[in-house]
């Protein structure tokens, strides 16, 4: 990685980012560690520790073996006693079985037990479409967490969210489920590393507009932001906002936003039944209900299991064509 | 005979049976919360004699019986029977109830209500361990139902390949909830499979506390030192799997004959035998026992309960705001 | 079980209403077999089994080992030979050790694989609060299951009901998740064995009303027929929709029943983000957002886990006191 | 050795082979769906023998890893190839490819992508043979890495408990992706696991495709009169975990070393020397598969490519409405 010590980035890849919190996090604080299916000696299965191992030796960075319900949970135990642990699943996929870990031990050690601990800790994974990696390495899986109380939930879109959200959640007291995508990893942006930074909970107004609010996380944002460069051409303005981070929720951006707006799209890469989407969705309509022009539209991946196909892939999630074409009717 | 452990391991099950004993009151009574109480009566023998050979900085897991463990590591009963009354001055505010009791001063890193799911937290606290250089064990109790749960062997490959200062200890009452162990599992011996996986095993199959006491220390200060061990301590469950269950699959006949192998009347008629205590010296323990028991039953009867405001806290770290209540939630939607 | 050859019982209990599906269904179809924890000998935890080891002999009511993840995953490759498997899992909560056979195994088969097979079984489960069960013994997860393509859902809170619907996924070919409540077990009905039976995908309208509709399911269905009860005095007619599977969903009966009334309140005992309700709440603004009076309300339990002391158990979920004071209020 | 059947075992061997170099330049091609392509070159021999020593209606899962499996066990390699180009006429119809190929009517219970996901299967379809009486064994194929995961032991236990005809084979070719046997196993002696859990066992690990196939056969005879078994297969991964991993992570000493250690070779010079097949006869055999091949290839690469209606195919049964599509919902909400 290019100067480790450097505090600005004209433009760095989001997995470099990734690294660099890593790096940042673990200089600071000796009690972080690193563990996962080949984060050591490969560097992570999409590069996001690469030379960490190097640099931090093999008690800090762990190779484990392929056990996913035993990762979290040691990761759980560890930040029980003491260590403040990265666990990486290597696709959220893998949330399948290792929920019990996550949603019945992780987010509710606090509260069973009645405030005497925490684990503070995060789950590093990565997912959706873009590599025909087929149904069971291409899902997205933020719904299942979101609906366990618990648990904080970032899913950052751009670099500097990535490398700012990351080093928020190694300092607070909650776990906190951190979710890639595997085509994000070698976009690249701006990285300032003495910016304020993303704290959780705040969303990022990328674009500012006037007709319609589009709303989303990960990887949906750059979609989000091409479709709204091609509207501006067509001269609909829209405002871009980058949620960042699903929980907490900043619902008082989103709902001033849809205020003014009076129209809005959720976008998402996930199913669309019992999704985030929906949940945003309900949130616009029951504060923004009085105002809304149009109903609030979701455009999210089909509600099937994802085929490998690339050509089926591909038009199986939004693409920026159908989003322009959405927002445009909406604001008709 | 003179340094014999006898009397304090004597002790240590007598207070956790008369425990249990009150746990069941307190159903009776309708004070405590809810049905799903798992006693561990005629089990005492494993979290006496491996309570005491743990030291005073281990720490450990347990299953959802594991009330005995809990007495045998220094749980106190006044907080540990309000928890399972549900009140306010339980371990967790009554919040967790029989099946996550816990105190982390001592230790207790959680009860489980998931079978296994307690097992993979000690492999992570031994890491830390290890890391840290802090000279300390990690034991997970669980009982023979959870050796069929996947997660345990992942913990025990990881436990050996990492070297680290862990013990799985396996209460084996014989039966799943109602299912016996010979319909749950193809071949009895688990201490093999803890081989398998290059662990140290002991498997106690005896009514000698002392003696699985000296056995199950000699396993654990081998875990302090990076080889991870693996002990099962053969027992029967003398009452029902929970505080409602009559064990109707099982033999009346079976149950009277196996309650015979009581590990604290054994426990006590060896101390007559040998001369360590007479009559009267057990008699006077079992008072005291009793008394404290007595007393730890009237603080839970006592003990308030909680502002329903409770519901909200302990989710996120104190310095997150509280989860908004549903009320507050629809009541602001419906004044929009 | 009394009179297992009857037709019509005034009065059987949701336990035996389920115990005579599985029963009718066996004798019609001797490739039906029931595994899972204690379900033989002990009958299921809920009793929901009990007497059919008797009935129909061990090697069709199979006691399993503790090992939910291949209890399901057996379940499956069964359903994939020939057999047609009812597995149990004791509680909903261990949906957490098993989503990935559920999830990325049963529900993905059919479509993974091209069509060239299914994996026709029935998932049997009971989730919900009311026996101080505490955080990992009390959830309701249904919002998992429905945010997975592939899987029927179905939630039933009557007797009727639920052997009609039992029985109806006993002979269709898809996998189908059935989740029970563990306070419903006890609680009464009618059964008619002749009845056309519930359909998958069809809500039952409990209650005809004009003012409001209350959308729910499980076992919170019983709190909204009370509610209604006590409104209809107070000259509110609410009309109760009992959904009945959560997939199919029955979309166009929620729809017709709040263009009626232009007014909704949806019920759950789940958390409250992401959740079931959240996507039917949408559904219900998408569709119905022009002649809505109020925002439609969505009361479920609170987004935090399952607190043991009674007290706050009780009042952790809906109340039927509460439901009738946000239905009046949607009504002002 | 007149009815050896090397010649056989090498043929399937070599099919294999070569019908991965074709998956392989496919994919230089720029035809193949996608990067995770995971090859078995070098794995070669565990598929020929217990792939062979299979009877006809006898059943399996594979892992990731699974094409020389597949293909052992009749695969046809132009829909093989076209599934794996994500094309209509693949026998998935391009929506499962590589990681979820499989052909039902030959026995083929499905490729996983999950480690372990498909072990279980291999339980439950041996529950419908014992019950439905049919003299069928199921095997599950995984690789090493899959013996850390959780749920190979309960499938392990449950077919050892309920006597299934159940074979678990496990292809260790030394490495979990990037991660070396060493560093994820606390003990590397596979068959001790499964011996625990009450299972026959065989551990193969030298080069005699021929011996291999008649101990294999042994065990999945034994397992169809309901003794359970396991078998584990040593062997090296030639290329990178998948299609772009250049193994940076290993020694190309070690690669090269061990590479050497080809059962397809070693068969070929035994043939010799035994005066089973002379040198033209092996050529011919070879010629006949590279044809085979190259129209696999062809085929694979002139197969259309699926209809966008097919995304919503085969999600419920055919009895059932397709799921609606986005664009359906979405227009049917705006023109409210
Ligand atoms: C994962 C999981 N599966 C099932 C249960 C339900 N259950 C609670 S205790 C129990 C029996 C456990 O048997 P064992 O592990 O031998 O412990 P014991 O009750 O005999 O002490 C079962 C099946 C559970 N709590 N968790
Ligand atoms: C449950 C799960 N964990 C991790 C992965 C990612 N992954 C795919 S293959 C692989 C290595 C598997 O090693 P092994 O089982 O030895 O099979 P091999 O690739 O060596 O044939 C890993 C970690 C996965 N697909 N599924
Ligand atoms: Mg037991
Ligand atoms: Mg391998």
């Amino acid at each position: 990685m290019s100067d480790l010590n450097k505090n600005y980035f004209e433009k760095i890849t989001y997995r470099d980012a990734l690294r660099l919190a890593m790096h940042d996090a673990m200089q600071e604080d000796k009690n972080i560690i690193i563990m996962g299916e080949d984060v050591a000696n490969y560097g992570g299965a999409y590069g996001a520790t690469k030379d960490l191992l190097k640099l931090f030796g093999k008690e800090r960075v762990i190779d484990t073996p392929i056990s996913e319900p035993a990762i979290v949970g040691a990761a759980v135990g560890a930040a029980m006693s003491g260590l403040r642990p990265v666990a990486e699943l290597m696709y959220v996929d893998f949330f399948g079985m290792s929920m019990d870990q996550i949603a019945n031990q992780l987010a509710k050690i606090r509260y069973m037990f009645g405030g005497q601990i925490s684990a503070p800790m995060v789950l590093r994974t990565q997912g959706g479409t873009g590599r025909s990696g087929g149904a069971q390495h291409s899902q997205s899986l933020e719904s299942w967490i979101m609906h366990t109380p618990g648990l904080f939930l970032s899913m950052p879109a751009k670099p500097n969210d990535a490398y700012h959200l990351l080093r928020h959640a190694l300092k607070i007291d909650n776990p906190t489920i951190f979710i890639e995508h595997k085509l994000l990893y070698n976009t690249t942006g701006t990285l300032d590393k003495n910016d304020i930074g993303a704290p959780f909970g705040k969303a990022n107004i990328l674009r500012k507009g006037k007709d319609v609010s589009i709303i989303s996380y990960s990887r949906m944002i750059n979609y989000a932001e091409k479709a709204a460069e091609i509207l501006e051409k067509e001269n609909i303005s829209a405002e871009v906002i980058d949620l960042r981070t699903l929980y907490p929720l900043d619902r008082e951006t989103i709902i001033t936003s849809v205020n003014k707006t009076k129209r809005a799209l959720v976008l998402s890469e996930s199913y669309y039944t019992s999704s985030v989407p929906s949940e945003i969705t309900s949130i616009i309509f029951e504060n923004c209900y009085k105002v809304l022009k149009k109903p609030v539209i979701r455009y999210t991946a089909e509600d099937t299991p994802v085929p490998v196909a690339p050509n089926l892939e591909k038009n199986y999630i939004p693409t920026i064509e159908k989003i322009v074409e959405y927002t445009k009717k909406v604001c008709n | 005979m003179s340094n014999t452990l006898l009397p304090k391991l004597y002790k240590t099950m007598k207070r956790i049976r008369t425990f249990e004993e009150r746990v069941s009151e307190l159903f009776i009574k309708g004070e405590s919360a809810g049905t799903m109480l798992h006693l561990s009566i005629g089990e005492e023998l494993g979290p006496a004699c491996v309570g005491t050979a743990m030291q005073e900085n281990d720490t450990f897991t347990t299953h959802h019986r594991g009330h005995g463990i809990f007495v045998a590591r220094g749980g106190d009963p006044n907080r540990m029977l309000a928890e399972i009354a549900g009140k306010k001055d339980g371990y967790c505010k009554g919040k967790g109830g029989s099946m996550h009791i816990a105190d982390m001063t001592l230790g207790h890193l959680g009860a489980n209500a998931i079978v296994g799911g307690g097992i993979p937290t000690v492999v992570g606290a031994a890491m830390s361990y290890k890391y840290l250089k802090q000279e300390r064990v990690s034991v997970a109790f669980f009982g023979d139902g959870a050796m069929q749960q996947g997660i345990l062997y992942e913990s025990m490959n990881m436990a050996s390949l990492w070297k680290l200062p862990v013990v799985f200890c396996c209460i084996n009452n014989q039966y799943g909830m109602g299912t016996k162990i010979e319909n749950a599992v193809g071949v009895k011996d688990f201490s093999k499979r803890a081989e398998s996986f290059g662990l140290n095993t002991l498997h106690v199959n005896d009514l000698d506390v002392e003696s699985a006491y000296h056995k199950s220390k000699e396993i654990i200060d081998s875990a302090r030192k990076f080889k991870p061990g693996f002990i099962e301590i053969e027992c029967y469950r003398f009452y029902g799997h929970a505080r409602m269950d009559k064990s109707p699959y099982r033999d009346e006949s079976e149950e009277s004959e196996k309650r015979k192998l009581d590990p604290i009347s054994f426990a006590s008629n060896q101390m007559i035998k040998n001369n360590i205590l007479d009559e009267a010296d057990i008699k006077k323990i079992d008072n005291d026992i009793m008394i404290e028991m007595d007393k730890a039953m009237e603080f839970a009867i006592n003990s308030p309960i909680n502002d329903e405001t409770e519901i909200f806290k302990d989710v996120y770290s104190e310095n997150d705001p509280l989860p908004v209540s549903l009320d507050e939630k629809i009541n602001k939607i419906l004044n929009n």
